[in-house]
């Protein structure tokens, strides 16, 4: 039985500690795809530990903007992530925010990285801020149907409340609507994080990159902030698809070490498979072109709306 | 008793504001602080009267007066009208002592302040009005002295158009009002609001529709609703920035007091489709005004855009707010009326914050158009971080009030699913999708405005000579940033007083539970919210990280040009522009917005030297055009046509008379006869 | 007692010949010859009230009589030749509507004016031919306002719808009382002064009085 | 009582006519109006406290309507005789008239008072040969400038109205024919009081027939639809106190005379027959005068066509009937007389500093005369009926009556064309004060005379838009008693 302070330190020093080893992970896994050796796992360690001996080099024309927005971006994605179940369904700060404001924190990050973009004064920033509240606006009436879509089986939007019902029910949990929301929310989770179809994240090339362009101006330490921000970001998006469409094995309430070291792996696991999908996902298209993402949204709109449908003509009819 | 003189007090002092402004119109200074000061104090009254009737007990006055019986009646609905009205004039009076600094010696102070008050008290009027004749006569009242307020600086161009359309469609919506007020007149006799509900109960249904759809139309011109919008993004950015704080922020929400007044009221919104519309409209309006607002680049005007796209908002609370109020569930119809109200609240704050930057951004650069703006956050550092605080609450972003209501919104939508029919929840969803749309646009518009227009290099001669904004103008806008924050961070102290509002006129007292840590959950539900755990966490993750960041790494931080491909990057000529930003809206949207754009090359010798290209591009507003165009256009040829009967020779005017002799003759006899 | 009056031949024969002046002045094109059938006109009617007095008894109408004698068939006639002589007009009438079509017209609306007073049924059947007189007079003079050009002859319309109410006052009521009576002559006496100064004021700044000239004010 | 009441005008007539000076003639000119407002004043009282009153063998008489009429006549005189002194006398100083003229014009404007206060106060149905006079009396006022335009303003208005009111002898001899039958050869067949006594003896196929006749004849005098057409002319070319005069009180002279004849023809032909016709004749009015308020490039004229819609709305009123639809016509009677002339004073003023007509040629008035540019915007807004003046309250109470009698239809296009022509008034207007005024207006009123006068207007046109005085509510409502 751990108390909830440990609840909330072990949580955070998941998050900042798994992270950078996903992403590692998934670029480990892309150049396994791409036969290529590829960089190991821990290669985003190495290089933020690089990074922070580095000068940070600050442009003339910024102002307090520039060097608030990581930190205030870095510090809403780790809130949202006190509020995303991970490995227990307990949460001390579960009463804090539901599911709607874990998508509002992501956009107060989104918010101020993109303000900060534009404060350097370069046309790759502008670009860049442009293009992400551009495909983030494309993003949002799909994430509320598919958040419509999950909360009207568990009938609340308390995330904790749901990955416990839904953990709860078992196998008969796989139902069409559950798949439907969760095709919806991959989609969705690719735009989210920046991955190929949308955004290409491992190029500096002007037209492709939106996220990249965005963060052109940092160098040292704040580089290592948004680098880490992001990661973790990518790290709660999974998490958020893993417990809430295929809760098994989350520890449930108050239980013991054994238990909680159980979930942790059973966690990880789950993690692992949702990034090696997204990378043969990435490996099998090539980034779309700008104007034509409204269509592959407007596909998870459609797929959210349909779960929706399909509940009501199941359970609410 | 006390109550009877805090009103009356309040009239009084509003009276004194505008007394001592046609008084003292010499003396500029004097004049302005005095004026709008009391204007200030009256609202400052105003504010602790309007919470002493929402917690105690309705207040009703009948002035005695031959025909005309003028008569005050002030429930929980009109008072809380009336606390927003308060809150709003309170902060904007202390900004318009340093706004009309601009006007000194140039324009007519005294003028400003009298119309100014006036537009106050007939506003509290409306609110407080018991029968249908003083209510018609302060309502238009109202759209009168808002009249002569826009058309203040009636020597630019434009304004006397934007003032002209103004008038005459709210004359159309006074119109529209009239004849729903006609048909209660109709079946009650009396003029008196009382009877009016009686009355509404016992009406035939073709008669309730019929004085809904009239009423719906009519303060929905009012309101800025999307077919009958068109005057809003004409009359508020002529308006001076602090008069169109107050119209954007309060006189619209009149509107949508009177719409709920009639169709909770008087009609006992029996009807389901009635929520239906409301619903349909709100969501048509939230969508079309964010749309026009991100692809406009003169400041005042996408903010009138936005006060469409939010009265739209609020309108899709109080449809489903109607809709579960049909279907007999006042629980549920309590939780979005109160979504709505919140939204209202925080609207009229954080709108009336944008106003009053956007006139300081005139007061000090003269110029509303965001292309010529840039590098403000370092000339105007304060107003800066204050209009930031106004555009993160806007774009519903969490430690600020936006969120809450937004999330209350959404959250009520999602209760849709309780009514157990397809149809509501079919209609509800959609709602939310496209809420979320608009809320991510909003975001997406807002960002815009506060990016090009306040960070990296000042565009143009304006922008590199703009002064911080005066002292009353700081502390106008720092009240309402303040507010805004605080009504984010402190729901649960305005969630109960909105609670008592709702039940009011929906039945229901207690929809919300309050716990510890200012949490507060939906109707004993699962769902819960707590913004200050949320803005504490935010907080120590800041500070810690700072923190840590201080500490390890290396410290220096050499300053270098911003990185241009290796090319030195200087200038402010390739920062992204206003355009640019939202041109992926717009291509999205081409089909709504036909882009038309017009290039013209003068060529200097010969036909390869071009001497200049110059490019325009415009947006067609669609409504405008494809709807009041054409009926515009059929009035005039018609009236042009029928000028033919004055012709001017004496012989047919004598032939008229004769015709009309002879038809009447046959009149009688075919009449007579039968 | 009523009946007797109209029934007698001297009404009848004193009835057709007003409405055979009414025709001579449609018919006519010189100015000269409508005012003097204007001016007979007058005499006839002076005479059917002498003999509407004579049998009805009230001696009232006898002063009524005598004033439209000496009024329309003298003063009015003479006032008419003076603005002719001193305007030094044209003699020519220009019209709309040329002579016999305008005829063809006035004898439609004398048969439309029986027709209509024979289907309001309450008039006693003799009176009737005097009102449906007194209506035809009244069109016709409105016709001539509309097809003639000149002012003189609006101002003669005018005129000849004022005889056409008189007739009708006398054969429905044997004329109103005295003092509205009296009121209506002066009425008229003013009226046809005003026309006059109005006419020489045309003349002066129009040069012509042809109404075709009054068309500045449109719209 | 009343012979000193008509009295008045006729002997300031005759002062006028022997005065040398412009000082003398304006002071015995202001003296008479005076006069005669205190006399129409304790007239008004006189009857308000014991009923009808009559005298001079009861040729004369004075009951609760009349009353009214001759306050709204009285005070619009005297108010307008303040703006003529102001108005005149610029004229003059600027040499447009000369001391003749003047003269002549103030003893006319004194006759067209008495030929308007006799109308109000005839017994007998020698109304009609009051209401010639004042054709004649005020065609004479038109032509004092000789302009061609006024001359031809003139004859029109001279022909037309004397056409029409021929029908209306012919009316007047039909009811008297219906009355002879009934109440015999007596003296007082044609007086008021008797008829409406034995009305509902009368035959309906004659009462039909003269209702028409009246109808026509008398509404062509008040401007009604098919037979305003001397009108705008009319009322444009007149000098701007007569055309005030002939546009606020003439017309309710003339409508006086149609309500008179309504009272009675409805009691024997059942209220439908006259009040549809009525009805019928409001709308078209209001509808002809639309189209002619949006086009229209002369201010004079806009207001010109502004009194046949309200004439219409009068007439609708009355039609309604009931005690909201008479009460709001009368009341109509009493705000329109009272806001038309502050319009056209203000008119008047903009026509003396900017000598034309024409209403492009005009802007900026606010800034060059901001007192009249202010009283010219009250005075538009009010005539246009937005609520916070007088004009809105009779409108409204005229509207809730259509609403009460189940008019449906009739309200909703009366208020249609209420709206388009306040877009059309407004349009117009706001081209004349907003804006910078035209190159080489001197800044400056005209004179302070005019002021005075439309300051007193407007006190009426505000006050009585928000506070309705007890005894005016008891006055209008025996007026009320006695129509309806």
């Amino acid at each position: 039985m751990i108390p909830a302070s440990g609840l909330v330190i072990l949580q955070i020093i998941i998050i900042l500690a798994l992270s950078p080893l996903i992403s590692g992970i998934i670029k480990k896994a892309k150049a396994f795809f791409q036969i290529r050796k590829g960089p190991s796992i821990f290669q985003p360690y190495y290089d933020m530990a690089k990074l922070l001996q580095k000068d940070s080099v600050v442009s003339q024309n910024v102002s307090w903007i520039f060097h608030a927005a990581p930190i205030i971006s870095f510090a809403a994605v780790l809130t949202a992530g006190l509020l995303i179940p991970i490995y227990i369904t307990q949460l001390p700060f579960g009463f804090a925010g539901d599911l709607i404001a874990v998508v509002y924190l992501f956009a107060l990050a989104r918010f101020f990285t993109a303000l900060a973009s534009l404060d350097a004064g370069s046309s790759f920033g502008g670009m860049g801020g442009s293009r992400e509240m551009f495909v983030a606006a494309m993003v949002e009436p799909a994430l509320m149907l598919a958040i419509f879509a999950v909360a009207l089986n568990v009938g609340s939007t308390n995330l904790s409340y749901i990955s416990q019902t839904i953990a709860g029910m078992g196998i008969d949990a796989i139902s069409p609507y559950q798949i439907l929301a969760f095709v919806a929310l991959f989609i969705i989770a690719i735009a989210e994080t920046g991955r190929i179809p949308v955004d290409n994240p491992s190029t500096h090339l002007e037209l492709t990159m939106i996220h990249e362009a965005m963060i052109l101006e940092y160098s040292g330490k704040q580089l290592v902030i948004v680098e880490l921000g992001a990661m973790a970001k990518q790290l709660l998006v999974f998490s958020l698809l893993a417990n809430i469409f295929f809760p098994w094995g989350i520890a449930s309430a108050n239980s013991g070490i054994a238990t909680i070291a159980f979930a942790l792996v059973f966690y990880i696991l789950k993690i692992v498979i949702i990034g090696i999908t997204m990378v043969a996902v990435e490996t099998s298209t090539a980034k779309w072109r700008l104007f034509r993402l409204p269509e592959l949204l407007s596909v998870s709109l459609m797929l959210s709306f349909l779960s929706l449908v399909a509940f009501i003509i199941v359970k609410g009819g | 008793m006390s109550v009877n003189y805090l009103f009356f007090g309040i009239i009084a002092f509003y009276l004194i504001g505008a007394a001592s402004a046609v008084i003292l119109n010499k003396k500029d200074a004097i004049c302005a602080y005095v004026s709008f000061l009391s204007a200030a104090m009256a609202s400052l009254l105003g504010i602790i009267f309007s919470i002493s009737i929402i917690f105690g007990d309705t207040f009703s006055y009948a002035l005695s007066g031959g025909y005309l019986k003028f008569g005050f009646f002030i429930d929980r609905l009109s008072a809380f009208f009336i606390l927003v009205i308060s809150i709003c004039v309170f902060a904007v009076s202390i900004y318009s002592t340093g706004y009309v600094r601009e006007y000194f010696g140039k324009k007519n102070i005294g003028y400003l302040g009298f119309l100014y008050n006036i537009f106050i008290i007939s506003m509290i009027l409306v609110a407080s009005a018991d029968n249908a004749v003083m209510f018609l006569i302060v309502w238009e009242l109202m759209s009168v002295v808002s009249y002569f307020l826009v058309v203040y600086e009636h020597e630019k161009p434009g304004t006397r158009k934007a003032g002209f359309i103004y008038i005459v469609m709210t004359h159309i919506g006074t119109g529209f009002i009239l004849v729903s007020f006609l048909i209660f007149v109709g079946t009650s006799g009396s003029y008196n609001f009382e009877t009016f509900a009686a009355a509404g109960k016992s009406m035939t249904p073709l008669l309730k529709d019929l004085a809904f759809i009239f009423a719906l139309i009519g303060f929905g011109t009012k309101a800025g609703i999307v077919p009958l919008h068109i005057w809003l993004p004409y009359a508020h950015p002529e308006a001076p920035s602090n008069v169109s704080a107050l119209m954007s922020g309060v006189m619209i929400k009149i509107a949508i007091f009177m719409i709920i007044r009639v169709s909770f009221d008087f009609l006992g919104a029996s009807q389901a489709w009635w929520g239906y519309v409301v619903l349909a409209l709100g969501t048509i309006s939230a969508i079309l005004g964010i749309l026009y607002a991100v692809v406009e680049s003169d400041i005042k005007r996408m903010l009138a855009f936005s006060s469409i796209e939010n009265i739209g908002i609020i309108l899709i609370g109080i449809g489903a707010s109607m809709i579960f109020f049909a279907a007999g569930k006042p629980l549920l119809s309590a939780i979005a009326a109160i979504a709505a109200l919140y939204h209202l609240l925080n609207h009229s704050i954080f709108k009336g914050l944008l106003f009053m930057g956007a006139g300081s951004i005139l007061f000090s650069t003269h110029t509303k158009n965001i292309e010529d703006l840039g590098g403000l956050i370092k000339k105007m550092p304060k107003s800066a971080i204050l209009i930031l605080m106004g555009v993160l609450s806007i774009c519903a972003l969490p430690p600020f009030s936006g969120f809450i209501s937004e999330w209350l919104t959404f959250q009520s939508l999602l209760l849709g699913f309780n009514l157990n029919n397809t149809f509501p929840m079919i209609i509800l969803s959609i709602s939310a999708a496209v809420l979320a749309l608009t809320g991510a646009l909003a975001a997406f518009c807002f960002l815009k405005f506060f990016g090009i227009g306040f960070l990296a290099l000042p565009r143009s001669k304006h922008a590199e000579h703009a002064k911080e904004a005066n002292t009353p103008m700081l502390i106008g806008m720092g009240i309402f940033a303040s507010l805004s924050l605080l009504l984010g961070i402190l729901p649960f102290y305005v969630l109960p007083l909105l609670e008592k509002i709702a039940a009011s006129f929906t039945g229901n007292l207690d929809s919300f539970t309050f716990s510890n840590f200012g949490t507060f959950a939906i109707a004993s539900g699962t769902t819960s919210l707590s913004t200050p755990a949320i803005l504490g966490l935010v907080f120590i993750f800041m500070f810690g990280l700072s923190a840590i960041i201080f500490l390890i790494g290396r410290k220096r931080q050499p300053v270098y040009e911003t990185w241009g491909c290796g090319q030195p990057v200087s200038t402010s000529r390739n920062e992204y522009t206003a355009t640019a930003f939202s041109k992926p809206v717009q291509m999205w949207f081409k089909n709504l917005y036909r882009p038309a754009r017009e290039t013209e090359t003068t060529y200097s010798t010969s036909p390869y030297l071009k001497e200049s290209i110059k490019f325009e591009s415009r947006i067609e507003q669609v409504i405008e055009l494809h709807l009041y165009n054409p009926i515009v256009d059929f009035v005039m040829t018609t009236t042009r046509k029928a000028k033919i009967i004055q012709t001017g020779s004496i012989h047919a005017y004598l032939g008229y008379i004769f015709g009309t002799l002879v038809i009447l003759f046959i009149f009688v006899i075919a009449g007579g006869n039968t | 007692m009523s009946e007797v009056v109209f029934g007698s031949k001297l009404m009848q024969l004193l009835i057709a010949m007003i409405l055979v002046s009414t025709f001579m002045i449609l018919g006519s094109t010189r100015l000269y010859s409508c005012v003097r059938a204007f001016g007979i006109q007058s005499f006839l009617l002076a005479c059917v009230a002498g003999i509407v007095a004579y049998s009805t008894g009230k001696n009232d109408i006898y002063i009524v009589a005598l004033l439209t004698l000496i009024l329309k068939a003298a003063v009015i006639p003479y006032i008419f030749l003076y603005i002719i002589r001193e305007i030094k007009v044209t003699r020519e009438i220009e019209l709309y509507v040329n002579i016999s079509p305008s005829l063809i017209i006035g004898g439609v609306l004398v048969v439309i004016s029986y027709y209509l007073i024979r289907s309001i049924s309450i008039i006693s059947e003799l009176s009737s031919l005097a009102l449906s007189a007194s209506m035809s007079l009244v069109s016709i003079g409105l016709f001539i306002m509309i097809s003639r050009k000149k002012a003189l002859m609006q101002m003669l319309g005018i005129l000849i719808m004022e005889n056409g109410l008189f007739l009708g006052a006398i054969s429905l009521t044997y004329g109103m009382p005295l003092l509205v009576e009296l009121g209506i002559f002066f009425d008229v006496l003013i009226g046809v002064l005003i026309m006059g100064i109005l006419i020489f004021r045309i003349n002066k700044t129009f040069e012509s009085i042809d109404t075709d000239m009054l068309k500045t004010l449109i719209g | 009582m009343i012979e000193y009441l008509l009295l008045a005008p006729i002997l300031t007539g005759i002062l006028c006519l022997l005065t040398r000076s412009r000082k003398q003639v304006e002071a015995i000119s202001l003296t008479g109006s005076v006069v005669t407002l205190i006399l129409g004043v304790s007239l008004v009282i006189d009857v308000y406290q014991n009923g009808i009153i009559m005298s001079w063998t009861n040729t004369l008489f004075a009951d609760a309507f009349s009353a009214f009429i001759v306050l709204i006549v009285s005070i619009v005189g005297f108010v307008a005789s303040i703006y003529s002194v102001g108005y005149m006398g610029h004229e003059f100083k600027h040499g447009i008239l000369d001391l003749r003229k003047l003269k002549i014009y103030y003893v006319l404007f004194h006759m067209f008072m008495f030929t308007m206060l006799l109308v109000g106060v005839t017994n007998n149905l020698g109304l009609w040969i009051a209401i010639e006079m004042t054709t004649l009396v005020s065609a004479l006022l038109m032509i004092l400038y000789s302009r061609k335009s006024s001359v031809e303003a003139a004859w029109k208005y001279m022909i037309i109205c004397t056409v029409g009111i021929t029908f209306a002898l012919f009316g007047t001899i039909l009811t008297y024919y219906g009355a002879v039958k009934i109440l015999g050869e007596s003296g007082d067949a044609l007086n008021w009081t008797s008829l409406i006594a034995v009305a509902d003896q009368f035959d309906p196929t004659i009462m039909k027939l003269a209702f028409i006749f009246i109808l026509i004849g008398y509404g062509t005098k008040a401007g009604l639809a098919p037979m305003h057409t001397w009108l705008p002319d009319a009322h444009s070319e007149a000098p701007t106190p007569v055309s005030a005069l002939l546009s606020g009180v003439l017309l309710n002279c003339a409508m006086y005379g149609i309500i008179r004849f309504y009272t009675i023809a409805s009691k024997s032909t059942g209220t439908e027959f006259t009040s549809n016709l009525l009805i019928i004749f409001g709308l078209l009015s209001l509808g002809i005068a639309v189209p002619f308020i949006i086009l229209q490039e002369d201010y004079k004229r806009m207001l010109a066509y502004s009194s046949v819609e309200h004439m219409g709305i009068i007439a609708i009123g009355i039609g309604f009937g009931g005690t909201f639809g008479v009460f709001g016509a009368l009341l109509h009677m009493f705000n329109h007389a009272m806001t038309k002339s502050l319009m056209f004073f203000g008119s008047g003023n903009v026509l003396l500093k900017h000598g034309t007509k024409e209403i492009n040629k005009v802007s900026g008035v606010v800034k060059s005369m901001p007192v009249t540019g202010a009283m010219l915007l009250i005075g538009g807004l009010a005539i246009t009926g937005s609520p916070p003046f007088s004009i809105f309250i009779s409108e409204f109470t005229i509207l809730s009556a259509g609403f009460l009698q189940g008019h449906i239809i009739a309200s909703v296009l009366f208020l249609l064309f209420i709206i388009m022509i306040f877009a059309g008034f407004f349009y117009n207007l706001s081209k004349m004060t907003f804006g910078t005024p035209k190159p080489g207006i001197i800044p400056g009123e005209v004179s302070k005379m005019t002021l005075g006068a439309m300051a007193i207007l407007v006190v009426f046109v505000f006050v009585l838009g928000i506070y309705m005085p007890p005894v005016f509510y008891e006055m209008i409502m025996k007026v009320v008693a006695v129509v309806k």
